[in-house]
C-alpha cells in the first residue's frame, strides 16, 4: 500500500545517499570517532564491522543524530543525506529520524502492549488512514522481522515480557514499521537464533530494493551474506571501505586482514 | 596472594550446604532481616501514627454530625408579628428576631407546663437559654418565606443550646455544669425531662455540612457548607493552574532546557520556593493580587492562585524526579523511530513519570487544603454567612476555607467549638481521602517497572 | 465577572478552531492524510493554540497589571485575538505546512513560560518584602537584628530584635524533624517498593500520605497535649533536662511524623523506577536484596532522594503551628532538646499577626525575617544543587 | 462589592461576628464579612487606600497609633471614624481543681521578673515557689503563661501587672538608682525571666487552656470572656482583693483591662451599602449595651456608649 | 590466588552438579518451560541451543531462582544443586546466587565506575581482606573477560559509558569477580567481536578446569567449541541433551537435526 511513496521517494536518489566528510566525535574530551570519510549508496547494504568499542555504534548514532541527546558528545565535520548536511541548524532531526531510522544495539522496547510497540512510528507519521491499514502495517512489519507467528495471540501483551531475542525483532519490526529510507541496525541478530538471523537477513535484503541499510555486526559471515559494501572500523577510524567482497578476499589494509583472519581485536 | 589469606569459612564457596547457611550469609541475613523489620516498623510507625491522629480526630469530631433538637409546638401570634395585619413583607422584616426568640421561649415554657414537667430551682434564665439563639433566626426567615404561616401553631424543629447539646455528647456533666456559668444542672434536668417526654432527641446532623458559620454564641449552629465550597473553589484553581503550570515546567526544566546557568538559577530558585514559609505567600498575594491588581479580598480566586504559588514548587521537584528516573533508552526508542523530543515525552515519557507526578500532586494538594497562615493575609480567614455562587463568578465571592474553619474555631471560646473543629478535620480528611481514591486508580494504571 | 466569561469563550473558540482547522487539513489532502506534513489534529492544535494563548494571555496580562480597564474592552480584544489567530492558522493551513513543528514550538514557548513562574514568584516575594525591609532597617540597625543574640520585641519601643536565636531554633527543629521522618520515611519507602506486595504498597502509601494532609494544628494539638507532657514526664523530668511542657523535641518528633510522607512517598516513586536490570544484576551476583537496595538501588537513585529530604527540610523551616504548639514561643539559643524554642517561620507569622503598630520595626521586621530565610535557605539549596550534581549515578 | 468587610483584631472579632451575624438576620444587607488576622494587619490593610478592593472596618484592641494615621492619611484614608465599643477585661485563671489565689500587682512582679530587688539590691529572680514570695500564697510552684510579645494583652499585661508591680515593691526606685538611664530602668521593671517559668504564649486562649491542663500547675492570662465560657474548667484569681466581672471592670475596681475599638472609613459610607447601620447597629444598647449579647458574652459594656452612639450618627472622624 | 581454594571446593565433586526434574515454568497462565529433565555435569560446559522465545533464559533463571524476582513466574518440579533442592524453603536464594553466578543476556552494569562494578561481589562476599587483595581480582577479571587493556586506564568512569561490546564484557568480569562454582552466561559474547569472543571463550575454558558453566547461545559453532554438553530446548521442552559431538554430527531427535541444518526456528 506504501509502494508509491517508495518509489516517489526514491526517484532522485543519487549513488550516495549519505556521505560524511571528515567526521569527528568526541565524548568529552575522549575521541571516539576520528577523520571519518565514508559515501553510504543507496539500495545497498552496508556492513560496519570492527572490533568491540571501536566508534561503530558511535558512528551510527551520528548519522541520524541520536547523539545530541547525549550531553557529554561533540561532533564535528559534515554528514550529508540526499546532499543536505544534516547538522544544518535548518534540519528538522525529527524528520530526518523519520527517514533514518534505528535499530538499537540493546533491545529497548516501550513498555506497552506488542501492538503498541509497532504501530507507534506508523501512528506518528500518519502511514496508516484507518485501523485496518494499521493492523496490515503491524502485521507485515512483524512478519518481515520473523515474530509474527510466536506473538500474533498476544499482540495485547506487554513489549517487555518478551524474551530477548523476541525484543530484539520487536525492534527491528518497529524500526520498519515507519518505512524509512536508511535504516541503521546495530547488530539487529546478536540475540537471534541462526534461523531468525537467517529471517531477518531476508528482510534486509527486500528492504535493500528500495531503501539503504546500514548494520553493525560481529560476524563476518553475516556481513560477507548481507552487505555489499564494508566499511571496517579500528580504534575510531575507518580503516577500509570497499566492496565486502573485495574486503573480504583481498583487504587492502594490514589491519582490516588482521582482523578478519582473527588476530586484532 | 595465597591461599592462606582467605580466612577458612569466610568464603560462600566453601562446599557447604545451601540448607545450612554459612556464617557470613548467617550474618548478612540477619542484617537483611534486620534492614527488613526496619522497612517494616518504618511502615508500622508512620500507620500507627496515622491512626492515633485519625482517631483523636474522629473520636472528637464525630459529635459535630449529630445534633440535639427540640420538636414543639410554637403559635405565631399575627399580635405581635404583623401589628399592621396586611402580611407586607416590608413590614414583616420589621419585626426583628428578639420577637421571635420571646415567641419559642413562650412556647418552650408552655411545653413544660402541658407535659407537667417539674425541676427544683428552675430559673426562668434556664429555660430561655435551652434554645439555640440561631432558633429565632430559623424561624424569622421561615415566616418571612412563608407569611401564610403567622396566626397558625407550627410545629417547629428548634436546635438548643450547645451546652444541653453537649450533655447528651458526654462533653458536659452535672458537676461540669454546676460550675459553668453558661448552663445549670436545672437546665440539664430539665432536657432529660423533655426527652422523656419524646420532644427532645439527638440526631444525625446533615446540617453541619450546609450550614454557615456561626458566632461564637451558637456553636450548636456553625456548620462547614461555606467552607466546603470554599475549598472546593480553591482547590479547582489549584488542580487547573498549579498542576499543569508544573508538570509543564519541569518538563521544560528536566527535558528540554540546556543545562546552563539560567537553568540553574531556576532549578535553585524552585527548591528554595519550597522552604518559603507559607506565610510569605500571603504577603505576595496581598501586595501582588489584591493590592497591585486588584482582585477582590476574601476571594478563593486569590486563595487559588496563593496556594498555586505554594504547591508548584512541590509538584515540579516531584515531577522533575520522576522524569529523571525514566531510563534513557525509553526516549532513545522513541527518537529512534522518528518521534520528536515533544513527542517521546508526551507520549512515553510523561505516562512512565505519572506515578511520580501524582505524588507530587497528591502532596501539594494535600498541603494547600490544609493551609492557613497564607490565608491569614488575604482576608480568607473570615467569619462569611452568604453562600458564594457558583463558579466562574463564585471564585470572586468571599468564602472561606476548611483548615480556615478549623482555625477560627479552634480559637474560639465556647469548648463545643472543639468538637466542630474536629468535625471539619473529618470533613477535610474525606476530601483528601477522595483525590488519593483517584490517585491509587491512576497509579494502578500506569505504574509498571522495566 | 466577564473576564472568567471571555475565557470561557474564548476557550470554546479554540476548540472550535481544532475541528475547523483540522478538516480543512484533511480536506485539503482530499481525505488521504499521509499527503500531509504532519498529523492532522496537529493542524487543528495550532488553530486552538493560536486562538487560546494570545487571547487568554492577553487577557490575563492586562486585566493584571490594569485593574481598571473596562471589561468590555478586554473581551472584545481577546475575542478579536482569538478569531484572529483561528483566521491565521487556516490561511496557513496548507498540506506543506509544518503543523507540528508549528505546535511544538507553541507549546515549548508555554513550557518556557511556565518554568519561569517560578522565578517571577521569587521577583514578587523578594519585592513584596523589599521595601518594608528596606523601612525595618532605616529604623532598627541591621548589626543588632543579624548578630544580636536577643529577641523581645516590646510594644512601648526599646525592642532587641536579634535573629540569631530564632535562626538557631529554625535549624535545631528542623534537624530533628529530619533525623525522625528522614529514617522512618525512607526505610518506608524502601519497604513499600522493594519488599510489600503490590497490595500493602497501594494501600500502605496513600494512608502514609494522608498524613501529609493533616491539618497542622492537629499535629499542633497532639503536639501540645500528648506529646509534649509526654516526653515532659518521661524523658526531661527524670533526666533532669527540664519541665518544659513545650520543647524543640516534641516539635521535631511531631513534624518529623507530618514530614514522614514527604520522604517516603517520592523516594518510593523514584526507587521504583529503577530498572529492575539492575535488582537482578546485584542480585545475580549473591547479594541479599538489602545489599542490592543500599549499595545499587539507593546510590542510583539518590538525585531524587535527596531532592525529596530537600523537600522534607523545606517543609520544615516553613512550618508554623506545630512550632507554635509544640516548642513554644521562646526565643533562645540552648542545645538542651527539651527545651523551648522557636523559629523565624514562626515569628513572621506572629509578628505579622499581632497587635503592635503596623508601621512600627516590631512588625516590620517579619519581612526581615523572611528576606533573611529566603536567602539562607537560597544558600542551603545551591549547596545541595552541587552536592547532588558530584554524586547524581546516571542508570543505562 | 455589597457585603461589608472588616478585618483585624482576633479579640474583637467575636463581638464582631456576633454583631455581625445579628445584622445579617435582621437587615436585608448581607452579613458583613470578618477577618481576623490581628489590629495591626487589619490596620494595615485600612490604610492601604480608598476603593471596592480596601477593607471598611478594621477591629484593633488598641487606639489606633500616630503613625499609622499618617500612613493612612498618605495612601488617602483622611475621614477614620473611631469607635470604642468596650473593655476588655484580662484575668488570671488556673485549673479548677488546683489551688486559690489572691494575687496583688507585687506578687506577679516578684514572680515574673527577670531580675527583682531582695534587700535592696538587684538579683537574678530566685523564687521559684508562690509561697516563697508572700508567705499566704500557695506551696506551688511558679509557672505562668503569659500572652507572647504579639499581643496586644502583654502590652496590657506589662504596664498594669508587672510595672505596677515594680512600683509596689520598690523595685523602680532600686532600678532607677542602679541602672544607667530611665530606659534601662523602666526596661527592667518589665524585662521577665526566661528561665522557664514564664512561658510566652503566641497562639490564643485555647493554647493556654490547654497548656494549664497538660500542666496543672500552670497560672494562665484569659480574657475575661474566655474565661467566663470555660468556668467549669478554670478557676480566677483575684488581683487585689478584686473579683474580675464585667461589673467591677466597668466600675473600674478590678484594675487589669484595656479598650476595644473599630475604625471606620467615612468615605465608603455611602458606596458600601449598610456601613454606616452596621455602625450603628454595633454600638446600640440592644447590641453594646449592657445587657446585650455582647455584653452576655463577657465585653465589659463602655460607660459613655451614648456619647459614642452620638459620635456615630454624627459621622464624626478623629481630631487630625 | 584461589587456586587452593578452588581445589578444596572441587574434591566431593558427584558427578551431576545442578539436576533437575520435570520442571515446568508459567509466566501468569502461559508455561513457557515443559517437563524438563536434565543433570548439568561439574567441571564441564554445558550449551543451551534452541530457537528464541524457546526457554533458554527462562530455566537458566530458574536455576538460580532469579525467576524469584519476576511476580508472574512460577516454577514446579525440583532442581538440585550438589543434591539440595534449590526451591526447598530453607535454602537461601542469596547463598545459592553466590554459589551459581549468572551473567545477563542484556548487559546491565551498575551506574557505578567500572572498578566499582567488578568488585561488587568481592565486596560483598568479603573475598578480600584489603585493597590491594580487591585490585588483585578487579584486574583477574577484567583480564580474564578481555576487557582490560580497554579499560585500565578509566577505572573510575562510569560503567554505563561503555560501548555495548564492553558492558557486556564489563559484566562477564563482574561475575567472574565472585569466583561461583556454577556460572550461567546468557549469550555472554552476543556483542561480541570474534576477538573478544575468543577470548571469553578461551576464559570459559580455563573456568571449565575449576566450575560448571552454562552457556546459552545462538552460535552451534560456539557450541561446538566451546561446551562438552548441549541441550537442545524447543517450545519449552528439552528435546535433546548429550555429548556435543554427538548432538551436533548425530542427533536423534529430527526437530535437532532440522534446527542444526538450519530447518526450524
Ligand atoms: N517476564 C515475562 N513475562 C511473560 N512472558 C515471558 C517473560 N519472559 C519471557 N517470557 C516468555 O517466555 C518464553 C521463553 O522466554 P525466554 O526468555 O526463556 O526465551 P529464550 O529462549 O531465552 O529466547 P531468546 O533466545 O530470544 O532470549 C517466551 O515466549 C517469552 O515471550
Ligand atoms: N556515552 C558515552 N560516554 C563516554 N564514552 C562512550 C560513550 N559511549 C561510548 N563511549 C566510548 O566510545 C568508544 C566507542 O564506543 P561505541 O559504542 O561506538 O563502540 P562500538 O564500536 O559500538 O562497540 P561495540 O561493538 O562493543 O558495541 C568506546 O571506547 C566507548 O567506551
Ligand atoms: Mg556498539
Ligand atoms: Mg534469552
Amino acid at each position: 500500500m506504501n509502494d508509491m511513496r517508495i518509489l516517489e521517494r526514491s526517484v532522485d536518489q543519487t549513488d550516495a545517499k549519505i556521505s560524511a566528510k571528515d567526521v569527528q566525535v568526541y565524548y568529552g574530551d575522549k575521541q571516539a570517532i576520528k577523520d571519518v570519510n565514508v559515501d553510504i549508496l543507496d539500495k545497498t547494504v552496508t556492513a560496519f564491522i570492527g572490533p568491540s568499542g571501536c566508534g561503530k555504534s558511535t558512528f551510527l548514532r551520528c548519522i541520524n543524530r541520536m547523539n545530541d541527546t547525549i550531553d557529554v558528545a561533540r561532533i564535528e565535520g559534515s554528514i550529508k543525506l540526499d546532499g543536505e548536511d544534516v547538522y544544518d541548524k535548518r534540519v528538522d532531526p525529527v524528520q530526518l529520524r523519520a527517514r533514518v531510522g534505528m535499530v538499537f544495539q540493546k533491545p529497548n522496547p516501550f513498555p506497552k502492549s506488542i501492538y503498541d510497540n509497532v504501530s507507534y512510528g506508523p501512528r506518528i507519521h500518519g502511514l496508516a488512514r484507518n485501523k485496518a491499514e494499521l493492523d496490515e502495517i503491524v502485521e507485515k512489519s512483524l512478519r518481515g522481522a520473523a515474530l509474527w507467528n510466536e506473538v500474533k495471540d498476544r499482540l495485547q501483551e506487554p513489549g517487555t515480557g518478551l524474551s530477548g531475542g523476541q525484543q530484539q525483532r520487536l525492534c527491528i519490526a518497529r524500526a520498519v514499521a515507519t518505512q524509512p529510507e536508511v535504516l541503521l541496525m546495530d547488530e539487529p541478530c546478536s540475540a537471534l537464533d541462526p534461523i531468525a538471523t537467517g529471517q531477518v537477513e531476508e528482510l534486509i535484503d527486500q528492504l535493500r530494493s528500495e531503501f539503504s541499510v546500514v548494520i553493525v555486526t560481529h560476524s563476518m559471515q553475516q556481513a560477507a551474506r548481507v552487505s555489499q559494501k564494508t566499511a571496517f572500523f579500528h580504534l575510531g577510524y575507518l580503516v577500509e571501505y570497499g566492496d565486502t567482497d573485495d574486503i573480504f578476499t583481498n583487504p587492502r589494509d594490514p589491519r582490516t586482514e588482521s582482523y578478519i583472519s582473527g588476530r586484532i581485536g | 596472594m595465597t591461599d592462606a589469606t582467605i580466612p577458612a569459612g569466610a568464603s560462600p564457596q566453601a562446599k557447604d550446604s545451601l540448607l545450612v547457611p554459612d556464617a557470613r550469609t548467617r550474618k548478612r541475613n540477619a542484617s537483611e532481616a534486620r534492614f527488613r523489620a526496619y522497612g517494616l516498623g518504618a511502615i508500622v510507625i508512620a500507620v500507627i501514627m496515622l491512626l492515633i491522629l485519625l482517631f483523636t480526630i474522629i473520636t472528637d469530631g464525630i459529635g459535630a454530625f449529630r445534633q440535639t433538637y427540640l420538636t414543639i409546638p410554637v403559635t405565631l401570634d399575627a399580635q405581635q408579628l404583623d401589628p399592621s395585619g396586611n402580611r407586607d413583607p416590608e413590614d414583616l422584616k420589621k419585626i426583628l428576631t428578639l420577637t421571635y426568640g420571646n415567641m419559642l421561649n413562650g412556647a418552650v415554657e408552655g411545653v413544660i407546663a402541658e407535659s407537667g414537667i417539674q425541676v427544683a430551682d428552675l430559673t426562668e434564665k434556664d429555660v430561655n437559654d435551652l434554645i439555640s439563639k440561631e432558633a429565632a433566626a430559623q424561624l424569622r426567615n421561615r415566616v418571612l418565606a412563608n407569611p401564610e404561616l403567622i396566626g397558625q401553631t407550627v410545629e417547629s424543629r428548634v436546635l438548643v443550646n450547645g451546652r444541653v447539646d453537649g450533655y447528651y455528647k458526654g462533653r458536659v456533666s452535672m458537676a461540669s455544669a454546676a460550675l459553668d456559668g453558661n448552663t445549670s444542672p436545672q437546665q440539664l434536668q430539665l432536657a432529660d425531662a423533655l426527652k422523656d417526654a419524646g420532644l427532645l432527641a439527638t440526631r444525625w446532623n446533615w446540617a453541619f455540612l450546609s450550614n454557615p458559620d456561626a458566632s461564637d454564641q451558637r456553636p450548636e449552629a456553625a456548620g462547614v457548607g461555606i467552607a466546603i465550597l470554599g475549598s472546593l473553589y480553591m482547590m479547582l484553581v489549584v488542580l487547573f493552574l498549579a498542576v499543569p503550570i508544573g508538570v509543564a515546567a519541569s518538563i521544560y526544566l528536566e527535558e528540554f532546557a540546556t543545562k546552563n546557568r539560567l537553568t540553574d538559577i531556576i532549578e535553585v530558585n524552585i527548591s528554595n520556593l519550597a522552604a518559603v514559609p507559607s506565610i510569605v505567600f500571603g504577603i505576595l498575594g496581598l501586595a501582588v493580587f489584591i493590592n497591585f491588581s486588584g482582585l477582590p479580598q476574601s476571594a478563593p480566586i486569590v486563595g487559588g492562585l496563593v496556594l498555586t504559588l505554594m504547591t508548584l514548587p512541590t509538584i515540579i521537584i516531584a515531577t522533575r524526579a520522576s522524569l529523571k528516573a525514566v531510563p534513557p533508552s525509553i526516549r532513545d526508542a522513541a527518537l529512534g523511530v522518528g518521534a520528536s523530543k515533544m513527542q517521546s515525552v508526551f507520549h512515553h515519557v510523561l505516562p512512565l513519570a505519572l506515578p511520580g507526578i501524582l505524588t507530587g500532586t497528591i502532596i501539594g494538594l494535600a498541603q494547600a487544603l490544609g493551609e492557613t497562615a497564607p490565608l491569614l493575609l488575604i482576608g480568607m480567614v473570615a467569619f462569611v454567612k452568604n453562600f458564594p455562587s457558583a463558579p466562574p463568578e463564585g471564585l470572586f465571592d468571599p468564602a472561606s476555607a476548611l483548615p480556615v474553619q478549623v482555625y477560627n474555631w479552634t480559637q474560639r471560646a465556647d469548648p463545643a467549638f472543639i468538637e466542630r473543629a474536629s468535625g471539619a478535620i473529618i470533613v477535610l480528611l474525606v476530601f483528601l481521602l477522595c483525590m488519593n481514591l483517584l490517585a491509587i486508580y491512576l497509579r494502578r494504571k500506569f505504574e509498571r517497572r522495566w | 465577572m466577564p473576564v472568567s466569561w471571555t475565557m470561557l469563550i474564548v476557550l470554546a473558540l479554540a476548540v472550535a478552531g481544532f475541528f475547523v482547522t483540522r478538516g480543512r487539513a484533511v480536506a485539503l489532502a482530499d481525505g488521504d492524510t499521509r499527503r500531509l506534513h504532519s498529523r492532522p489534529g496537529y493542524y487543528g492544535w495550532n488553530a486552538a493554540l493560536l486562538a487560546a494563548v494570545p487571547a487568554l494571555f492577553v487577557t490575563a496580562i492586562w486585566r493584571f497589571f490594569w485593574p481598571g480597564t473596562s471589561p468590555t474592552l478586554i473581551s472584545v480584544v481577546a475575542l478579536a485575538l482569538a478569531l484572529g489567530g483561528i483566521a491565521f492558522a487556516l490561511s496557513r493551513t496548507s498540506p506543506a505546512f509544518r503543523a507540528r513543528n508549528a505546535v511544538e514550538s507553541i507549546v515549548k514557548a508555554l513550557l518556557i513560560l511556565c518554568s519561569s513562574i517560578a522565578i517571577l514568584t521569587t521577583a514578587g516575594i523578594v519585592l513584596s518584602m523589599l521595601f518594608e525591609t528596606g523601612n525595618f532597617f532605616s529604623q532598627y540597625s541591621w548589626t543588632e537584628f543579624f548578630f544580636g543574640t536577643t529577641w523581645s520585641p516590646r510594644f512601648g519601643g526599646g525592642s532587641q530584635l536579634g535573629m540569631l536565636p530564632l535562626l538557631w531554633g529554625t535549624l535545631y527543629i528542623s534537624l530533628i524533624a529530619l533525623v525522625v521522618s528522614v529514617p522512618i520515611g525512607l526505610f518506608a519507602a524502601i519497604y513499600m517498593s522493594e519488599y510489600a506486595s503490590p497490595r500493602l504498597r497501594s494501600f500502605a502509601k496513600p494512608m502514609i500520605e494522608v498524613l501529609a494532609g493533616i491539618p497542622t494544628i492537629v499535629y499542633g494539638l497532639f503536639a501540645l497535649i500528648t506529646v509534649g507532657p509526654m516526653l515532659r514526664d518521661y524523658f526531661a523530668q527524670p533526666l533532669g533536662l527540664g519541665s518544659s511542657g513545650s520543647s524543640v523535641m516534641t516539635a521535631g518528633l511531631v513534624m518529623g511524623i507530618m514530614l514522614i510522607p514527604f520522604v517516603s512517598s517520592l523516594s518510593d516513586d523514584i526507587i521504583n523506577a529503577v530498572p529492575q536490570s539492575l535488582r537482578d544484576g546485584a542480585l545475580g551476583l549473591g547479594s541479599t536484596h538489602s545489599e542490592t537496595i543500599r549499595k545499587v538501588v539507593l546510590p542510583a537513585a539518590l538525585p531524587g532522594i535527596v531532592g525529596a529530604i530537600l523537600l522534607a527540610a523545606s517543609r520544615a523551616i516553613g512550618e508554623t503551628m506545630i512550632v507554635v504548639m509544640g516548642a513554644g514561643a521562646a526565643a533562645r539559643i540552648g542545645v538542651n532538646p527539651f527545651e523551648a524554642m522557636t523559629t523565624i517561620t514562626v515569628k513572621i507569622v506572629s509578628q505579622l499577626t499581632g497587635d503592635t503598630d503596623f508601621a512600627a520595626p516590631e512588625t516590620l521586621v517579619a519581612f526581615a525575617l523572611g528576606l533573611t530565610l529566603f536567602v539562607i535557605t537560597l544558600g542551603l539549596n545551591i549547596v545541595a544543587l552541587y552536592v547532588v550534581r558530584k554524586y547524581r549515578e546516571q542508570y543505562e | 462589592r455589597e457585603q461589608i468587610q472588616v478585618a483585624g483584631s482576633s479579640t474583637v472579632l467575636p463581638y464582631a461576628t456576633i454583631v455581625a451575624e445579628a445584622f445579617g438576620e435582621n437587615t436585608d444587607f448581607p452579613t458583613p464579612v470578618v477577618e481576623s488576622g490581628g489590629s495591626s494587619a487589619g490596620l494595615k490593610k485600612f490604610c492601604e487606600g480608598v476603593g471596592e478592593n480596601t477593607i471598611d472596618i478594621a477591629n484593633a484592641s488598641r487606639a489606633i497609633r500616630e503613625g499609622e494615621v499618617e500612613a493612612c492619611a498618605a495612601a488617602g484614608v483622611t475621614d477614620i471614624m473611631e469607635v470604642r465599643i468596650g473593655y476588655d477585661g484580662i484575668v488570671f485563671a488556673s485549673d479548677i481543681n488546683g489551688n486559690d489565689f489572691v494575687f496583688t500587682a507585687a506578687d506577679w512582679f516578684n514572680a515574673l521578673a527577670a531580675e527583682v530587688v531582695q534587700d535592696g539590691k538587684v538579683v537574678a529572680n530566685p523564687y521559684t515557689k508562690w509561697n516563697e514570695i508572700r508567705a499566704e500564697l500557695p506551696d506551688q510552684e511558679i509557672l505562668a503563661f503569659v500572652p507572647g510579645t504579639k499581643h496586644g494583652t502583654r502590652e496590657v499585661f506589662e504596664e498594669k501587672v508587672i510595672a505596677a508591680g515594680c512600683e509596689e515593691t520598690g523595685a523602680a526606685e532600686v532600678f532607677a538608682a542602679e541602672k544607667a538611664d530611665e530606659d534601662a530602668a523602666e526596661a527592667a521593671c518589665m524585662a521577665l525571666r526566661t528561665d522557664g517559668k514564664s512561658v510566652d504564649i503566641d497562639g490564643d486562649y485555647t493554647e493556654t487552656l490547654a497548656r494549664i491542663q497538660s500542666s496543672p500547675n500552670g497560672i494562665g492570662v484569659f480574657g475575661l470572656s474566655f474565661y467566663e465560657n470555660n468556668t467549669d474548667k478554670l478557676k480566677v484569681a483575684t488581683i487585689g482583693g478584686v473579683t474580675p466581672s464585667t461589673e467591677t471592670i466597668s466600675s473600674g475596681e478590678y484594675p487589669v483591662s484595656r479598650p476595644l475599638f473599630f475604625y471606620v472609613k467615612k468615605q465608603h459610607i455611602g458606596t458600601i451599602p449598610g456601613l454606616k447601620e452596621y455602625v450603628e447597629f454595633f454600638v446600640s444598647d440592644a447590641m453594646a449595651g449592657a445587657g446585650g449579647p455582647l455584653a452576655e458574652y463577657g465585653l465589659v459594656a463602655d460607660p459613655e456608649l451614648a456619647a459614642t452612639q452620638q459620635a456615630v450618627a454624627d459621622e464624626a472622624t478623629m481630631a487630625k
